[in-house]
């Protein structure tokens, strides 16, 4: 008699569980063997094709060796801080100004987000274009009388990194503006009240009282941006195509020209790796506060 | 039998020469699927690798041949046409033979070569100099020289795209003009690593710095954007390979009358001869195997090598065929190949790693302000690391 | 002079109007009760008295003067939010500070203020916790002293402890009876509770649908509720009402079969009227044995509710269901028959067209 | 002020637009001379119907049109399987949790950083093993694998907003794991579908990189297609055409946005926000 | 046989043990009650009850079947929640025979028990309305509808009413009470709203920390409190309590200068004990003039709360504050000093460290 034994835990819930088998399998298999494989072989001579000769850590010290590598870091370093930091607040900011139950507000957010339905090669091609000194703003500017004026961020080294920056702004901004919204409608009413009745004046009450409290949105936004900036690539390439020089390179270019271009998997896969630990720097500190956080909550 | 081939031909000139190959495939009853990828070998490459390496792979696919295929060759992945090219007897009318040796692992040939190029040419807009009242330089010194009237005309002298391989494809060339052939050959044949540190390289390197003020204004992308330069006259001169040659024809202008070649720059009338090959990725099926075949020998038939190289402005690996319509640059090339003034282009003699790096390397050092001392050494490194 | 008055106050949401021509008079240091179903606008007519809604229409005045279009924080009002509102990044003594520092008071003042009110609510030792590390009824306190520390005249409650369990909020109502007591400041108190509002006020606004349909001390609301909406709503369990006539130029009350004298009602004068309403609180109702000419009604036991300190019993009589309290130790079977004593002093006469007291 | 402000704004973000169609609607010789900003004095369709359909890559010189339709082969099947795999994981994750699951969850939410050019290769070697190299399939299985982090994380928010309580009174009735799933959670989750199917729509659509190294030229995607018209440059550049390629290329996922922006507003705060 | 029998359940969440070896059995028909603070279990022991959370150890048996690994549908079950739990997507006649179908029930059998519990319930015309048109009273009626139509031996309700307001709450409290003497099926109840535990039970469980403190009929809980927590937790207002000791051998009470007779306490033998706690609950209390030998407490009063049928007065006396319920017309002066009359039959004495009723 079944009545009352006690199945095997194994198989309560079966289907559950061979539902669930996608995703193992794609945890299991795909992100966590393919990072171990990646990893595994950087330690590796590979060439053209995955071979398993060991070279221990000369695929590093070659990396960090390289200047284009290093410039590419410092690159990832500058543009991801600045990009960060721009990004979440404009998009706070844009959060906020739709926020004050303005008209048309359907109007203003479907402009601002439509930037988001593109990829990013069109974002890359359409700034390249607009960025030229030649027919592009710089030029409508200086017809419209300001002579002297010189702005060419796609080909002077020294800011073509805000070049980049002004189309990754113009393409993840409304994004991030429309968690934002949603955080910010997620504040409780009677917050605005209670600052209204001390006399905090609005600004006040967005910088003390409502960023505080919308932490966990910032987090959020926060690894979402994060982990774009990470992966940046197709912008770059499409938009200066790390130059001028290796002025505007990062390191996605780098690993993606080493394992195909350079045909030096080793390379390609030590830098991934090097990828692979920055992103688990971003991640690591989120996990805590975002798990471990909350068990404590 | 549909036949897929891939390639990273989509210019102009380009594109109307991979018709001819496709015109002369069809002709024979078969059908060329075109798989054209946009952007450079850059781009292309790794998805050929990826589709070779991942089981897909194309009938017949481009490469720079060299080194970047030998490992799929070792790895079993291309087909071997040693039959095809000892039935047409490739072996003694390709020329030069180094290109054949290029295709050959084990004494096995795996790809068919289709043309030669050479990147040692300055390009020359006749009418920049036309309106400044000077001759048109005849050599590399001649045109530095030439260059500060240039400047002051408001014109930029060097046209020089902002893609990596320009710039390593700009010192390739400086370094065979300046340094000329024993030398070049002692370093990269050799590998003799204390000429790399020598004197003659750093001339070279001297050189390419004076390149690099001349280029300074010049903020294209695209090789052929920069041609476009010359051809528009804003430009005085380029540094780039024959394949330019297809712009200037394509634009209507006129070798000789609207603008110059010089090969070897000039100074040294020797041309690197890397070139375009076709690899035939190894199919399960008979019936393609044979159309694969049967494309080998098509791209080194005589009638394709005319029609394909005359549209692509490059030089046919045959010295057997009649390219009287030929212009003049192609000419000159044609002659100097027929002298056997030639080097092996970079692609045959160091890895793609080390040109990876050196590429890098070159960018860095067109665009930053680095002392020519710094990046010979470093370049010394580079190749010190591929030995 | 008023302590508050609100005159002919009118608010639309768009279209809807929520408060109608709305009056109201506050004494100095007078306790209010805003008494109402969900949705009659209560909370809306506290948020119109704080500033935080602009009104459509009529004058706000407080501490004579008019305040209608000044700012929140300029009415000397503060204002005790149901979900607390505290702000959660900031220490118990950031949120008690926070508006004073923003009126750049004086540290010392600051100081003192925050002391006193910690001393006043008893939230000393938590002056430097965060609000989440806090009890439900210590943030309420908390909430209570940001309040406080602004030293007001007029304190608004919006529901203060509906988020409490029964309880803490019994507690707290005390407390803030005491509280009210010590500072003697005026009170606005909006609540659905009737315990909290009987218990609270000085005088309980009874509202619906954004009209106030009596305003009187809490015993009179309760014994001699104006209409019939707020005698439903007010006491529990409910008013027991009998819908019938009265007749004999209005000395008696018929109804199904049942018939009372209607002697002692301290109504008016009541007439004969064709549709009553009479309405008995079941406390006023006693359970006894035998019939009595006029002044009791046949009923029979339908259940038997013992809750702790006494008992509901619940009963069909003159076709109605009514209650009836009586002490918990009177158990009474399922299918008794019973009569049920009226105490007719204690009852309430409605005319069922006006639904008005008669 | 605000809406001073709000209107500058907006122009940051207008600007491309207005350049894209304007450019795509002038002729060479009027991009050459003129303003890009200025509306086209003579309007012309020759620049869309060039790269609808006639824009050559090679030989094909069919434009944009063939990629159209290989694009919308390659999204739907992506786009639903993606969407039905991750609300089920979600679906899972949240009401039957078993041992482990969130050790495979978290693997999941760090794949969504990894940046793809790193799982090219080991993507490369698994669907040659498999034999879906190169197929409708195996692109369709690549952007179901990632999609899943994103997509997942996004359900599990949702359905663990959702009230437990339901989830209990369906089991109590009886129903197992897909009747659940399918009567009482696929209905109540319309918000969350909208989010997922406008990010995946997105960017399955705007994906070049997957399209192009696991198809071939019979299935490229039209973002290859855009790629090969945008950098074949034939003498002078386009510019008419390459907008008016881009411009077809984004209208998909532009209509949805433009479509459906207010529905992603609110599965945003639904899904993403809580969490 | 019992209806449901519980032995030695044993609940943990990871670490945390939240249910420990608990033991309850459930007479055929008997409603019992669970009732407790805030997270002591309940909602989880009557998931452990339905089969929604896997026990760690122990057994759970429903009518003489050991259904402890059994699956929630199988177990003869229906529920009802606190937050209705209704399919929104449903109508209701969907929501009613959703499980039906799931058992694959004939249609004429489901409209048969739908048309059932429709009319037990008075839902007729609501059928096919949606969830989202109903009423708060009328959705909860769904959701018990849902577990009628089940047919089930034992329903199982999670604070099924504590979403209402206090209105709606009584009226449904008395629907339950009748449903349960209609149907006459084994009810779980968890609430921690004591009104409805002491009128709907026939025994009530009081819990805390997972374990049960006391179970027994409500006027046992109410009037004999196993110990000091069931006493203070049952009851509102709360029942006064005195720490002090008893002396004379159990025969006096003593604390802080009172003195109390314990004679008449009903009580085992008493004995001296060091330190105890009186409990008094308000209503056994009686505000006199005078003071009487051992049997009155002196005490200030401070202030006094009119609830409507009756007030509460709150009093200072030995050094404790209590408080007394009063008829409502009996109004107290702050400040007054008067004696508190105490029925020491009615009183709970507990000792102090053992937390027990002696
Ligand atoms: N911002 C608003 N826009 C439109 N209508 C509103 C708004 N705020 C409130 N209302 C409407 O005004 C009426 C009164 O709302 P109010 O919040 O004052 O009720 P309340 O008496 O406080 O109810 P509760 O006891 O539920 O808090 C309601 O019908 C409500 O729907
Ligand atoms: N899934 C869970 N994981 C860990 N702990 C839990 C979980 N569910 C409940 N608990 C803990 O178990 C204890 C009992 O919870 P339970 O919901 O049974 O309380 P309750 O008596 O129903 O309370 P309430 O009256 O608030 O509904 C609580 O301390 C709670 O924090
Ligand atoms: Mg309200
Ligand atoms: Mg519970």
């Amino acid at each position: 008699m079944a009545d009352g034994a006690r199945r095997n835990p194994l198989f309560r819930n079966l289907t559950a569980k061979l539902a669930a088998v996608p995703m193992v399998l794609t945890a299991l298999v795909v992100f966590a063997g393919g990072t171990v494989w990646t990893v595994v072989y950087s330690f590796t001579s590979s060439k053209l094709l995955p071979k398993l000769k060991w070279v221990g850590l000369d695929q590093y010290e070659r990396l960090w060796g390289a200047s284009r590598w290093l410039v590419a870091i410092e690159n990832l370093l500058i543009y991801g801080v600045l990009s960060l930091v721009l990004t979440i607040s404009i998009g706070f900011m844009l959060a906020v100004l739709l926020d004050q139950k303005i008209r048309f507000e359907d109007t203003f957010r479907t402009i601002m987000l439509y930037p988001f339905a593109l990829s990013f090669i069109v974002t890359g091609l359409v700034w390249q274009w607009l960025l030229n000194p030649e027919f592009g703003v710089p030029s409508v500017i200086k017809a419209m009388g300001w002579e002297s004026f010189e702005l060419d961020l796609l080909h002077d080294p020294k800011i073509v990194l805000y070049g980049l920056l002004v189309a990754g702004l113009w393409q993840g901004t409304g994004f991030v503006m429309c968690i934002m919204l949603a955080g910010l409608r997620g504040i409780d009413e009677d917050i605005w009240k209670a600052c209204r009745v001390d006399g905090i004046p609005r600004w006040k009450t967005y910088l003390f009282v409502i960023v505080p409290m919308m932490r966990p949105v910032f987090i959020t936004t926060l690894v979402i941006v994060a982990s774009g900036i990470v992966k940046l690539y197709d912008l770059v390439v499409a938009q200066t195509s790390g130059g001028p020089g290796n002025a505007s390179q990062v390191p996605a270019m780098y690993v993606y020209d080493y394992m195909f271009q350079a045909q030096n998997l080793g390379q390609g896969f030590a830098a991934s790796s090097m990828m692979l630990v920055s992103v688990l720097i971003v991640l690591i500190p989120w996990a805590y506060l975002e798990f471990g956080g909350r068990k404590r909550g | 039998v549909d036949l897929e081939v891939t390639h990273w031909w989509t210019s102009g000139g380009e594109a109307a020469a991979v018709a001819e190959l496709a015109k002369a495939f069809d002709a024979s009853g078969d059908h060329w699927v075109d798989g054209a990828i946009a952007g450079s070998g850059g781009t292309a490459r790794p998805i050929m690798i990826s589709r070779i390496t991942g089981g897909d792979p194309m009938g017949a696919t481009q490469f720079n041949h060299g080194q970047q295929a030998m490992e799929l060759v070792e790895a079993g992945l291309m087909l071997d046409i040693t039959d095809v090219a000892e039935a047409n007897n490739w072996k003694s009318i390709v020329n030069p033979p180094s290109l054949l040796d290029a295709c050959t692992i084990d004494g096995k040939i795996y790809c068919a070569p289709v043309n030669i190029h050479s990147p040692e040419w300055l390009w020359i807009s006749n009418k920049v100099y036309e309106d400044l009242g000077i001759p048109v330089p005849q050599n590399w010194n001649e045109f530095v020289a030439s260059a500060p009237q240039v400047e002051a005309a408001g014109k930029i002298p060097l046209a020089l795209g902002g893609q990596p391989w320009q710039s390593n494809l700009a010192f390739g060339a400086i370094s065979v003009a300046v340094a000329g052939l024993d030398v070049w050959k002692k370093v990269n044949v050799d590998k003799d690593m204390d000429v790399a540190a020598g004197p003659e390289y750093a001339a070279v390197f001297k050189a390419a710095a004076d390149a690099r003020k001349l280029a300074a204004k010049s903020n294209v992308q695209d090789w052929n954007q920069a041609t476009n330069l010359v051809i528009t006259d804003q430009a005085a001169a380029q540094i780039m390979g024959d394949w330019a040659q297809g712009e200037f024809a394509v634009a209507g202008e006129v070798a000789g009358k609207d603008y110059t070649c010089l090969p070897g720059l000039g100074l040294n009338a020797y041309l690197s001869t890397g070139g375009d090959a076709f690899y035939f990725p190894k199919l399960d099926d008979p019936e393609k195997e044979a159309a694969q075949k049967r494309l080998a020998a098509l791209l080194v038939a005589p009638e394709t090598q005319v029609a394909f190289n005359l549209k692509k402005g490059s030089l046919p690996i045959r010295g057997d065929v009649d390219l009287a319509t030929a212009n003049d640059c192609m000419k000159k090339g044609l002659e100097i190949l027929a002298s056997g003034n030639i080097v092996p282009s970079g692609d045959m003699v160091w890895s793609a790693d080390v040109q990876k790096q050196i590429e890098d390397l070159m960018v860095e050092f067109w665009s930053s302000d680095m002392p020519a001392e710094d990046a010979q050494a470093k370049w010394v490194e580079i190749l010190k690391s591929g030995l | 002079m008023h302590s508050i008055s609100v005159k002919e106050l009118t608010l639309n949401f768009g279209a809807v109007s929520v408060l109608k021509d709305l009056n109201l008079d506050v004494a100095e240091g007078e306790f209010i009760v805003l008494l109402g179903p969900s949705g009659c606008g209560k909370s809306t007519l506290l948020n119109c008295l704080a500033g935080l809604l602009d009104i459509t229409d009529g004058e706000i005045w407080i501490k004579g003067k008019n305040v209608t279009w000044a700012e929140p924080s300029e009415r000397g009002i503060g204002m005790v939010f149901q979900s607390y509102a505290l702000y959660p990044q900031m220490t118990v003594r950031g949120n008690l500070s926070f508006g004073l520092k923003n009126a750049r008071m004086p540290q010392a003042e600051i100081d003192k203020r925050v002391a006193r009110a910690a001393e006043i609510l008893q939230i000393g030792p938590l002056l430097d916790r965060k609000p989440g590390a806090l009890s439900g009824g210590q943030r309420q306190r908390v909430a209570i002293g940001r309040a406080l520390v602004r030293d007001v005249d007029v304190f608004l409650f919006d529901e203060p402890l509906s988020n409490l369990d029964a309880k803490l909020r019994s507690e707290l109502r005390v407390e803030i009876k005491r509280l009210h007591s010590r500072l003697n400041n005026t009170m606005v108190y909006v609540t659905h509770d009737q315990i909290e509002a009987l218990t609270l006020a000085d005088r309980i606004a009874v509202m619906r649908g954004g009209i106030i349909q009596q305003l009187d001390a809490p015993q009179v609301i309760y014994n001699r509720p104006a209409n019939l909406f707020v005698a439903g709503f007010i006491g529990s369990p409910a008013m027991n009402f009998l819908h019938g006539a009265t007749v004999d130029g209005g000395r008696r009350f018929e109804a199904g079969g049942i018939g009372l004298s209607l002697e002692g009602y301290e109504g008016g004068a009541v007439g004969a009227r064709p549709e009553v309403v009479l309405g008995l609180r079941p406390e006023h109702l006693e359970i006894v044995p035998g019939a009595e000419e006029g002044r009791t009604i046949p009923a029979v036991v339908e259940l038997d509710e013992p809750m702790g300190a006494d008992s509901l019993v619940w009963l069909k009589a003159g076709g109605a269901q009514m209650s009836v309290r009586v002490p918990v130790e009177r158990r009474m079977a399922r299918g008794a028959a019973v009569h049920l004593r009226v105490d007719m002093t204690k009852a309430s006469l409605f005319d069922a067209a006006t639904e008005q007291r008669i | 002020m605000l809406y001073g402000t709000l209107f500058i704004v907006c122009i940051y973000y207008i600007l491309p637009l207005w350049v894209m169609v304007m450019t795509s609607l002038k002729g060479m010789p009027e991009i050459r001379v003129g303003n890009i900003f200025a509306p086209p004095v003579e309007i012309t369709f020759e620049p869309w119907v060039k790269a609808w359909s006639e824009a050559c890559t090679g030989l094909n010189c069919d434009g944009l049109s063939r990629g159209f339709w290989n694009s919308v082969r390659i999204l739907v099947p992506s786009v639903i399987l993606s969407i039905a795999v991750a609300s089920v994981n979600g679906y899972a994750l949240v009401n039957w949790r078993f041992k482990g699951a969130d050790v495979f969850f978290t693997i999941l939410i760090f794949g969504s950083f990894i940046p793809y050019q790193v799982m090219l290769y080991p993507i490369v070697i698994l669907l040659r093993e498999m034999g879906i190299y190169g197929t409708l399939s195996g692109l369709v299985l690549v952007h179901t694998i990632f999609g899943m982090p994103i997509l997942t994380l996004l359900f599990r928010n949702y359905f663990s907003s959702l009230p437990e309580e339901l989830f209990k009174a369906a089991r109590v009735d009886g129903a197992g794991f897909w009747a659940i799933y399918f009567r009482i959670m696929l209905p109540m989750s319309m918000p969350i579908f909208v989010v997922a199917v406008i990010l995946q729509v997105t960017g399955i659509w705007n994906d070049f990189l997957f399209g192009v190294v696991f198809t071939k030229p019979d299935i490229y995607p039209m973002t290859v297609q855009l790629n090969n018209i945008v950098n074949s440059v034939q003498g002078v550049k386009e510019y008419n055409v390459n907008m008016a390629a881009t411009l077809l290329t984004g209208l998909v996922p532009l209509t949805i946005y433009f479509i459906s922006g207010k529905l992603f507003v609110r599965g945003i705060a639904a899904g993403a926000v809580k969490g």
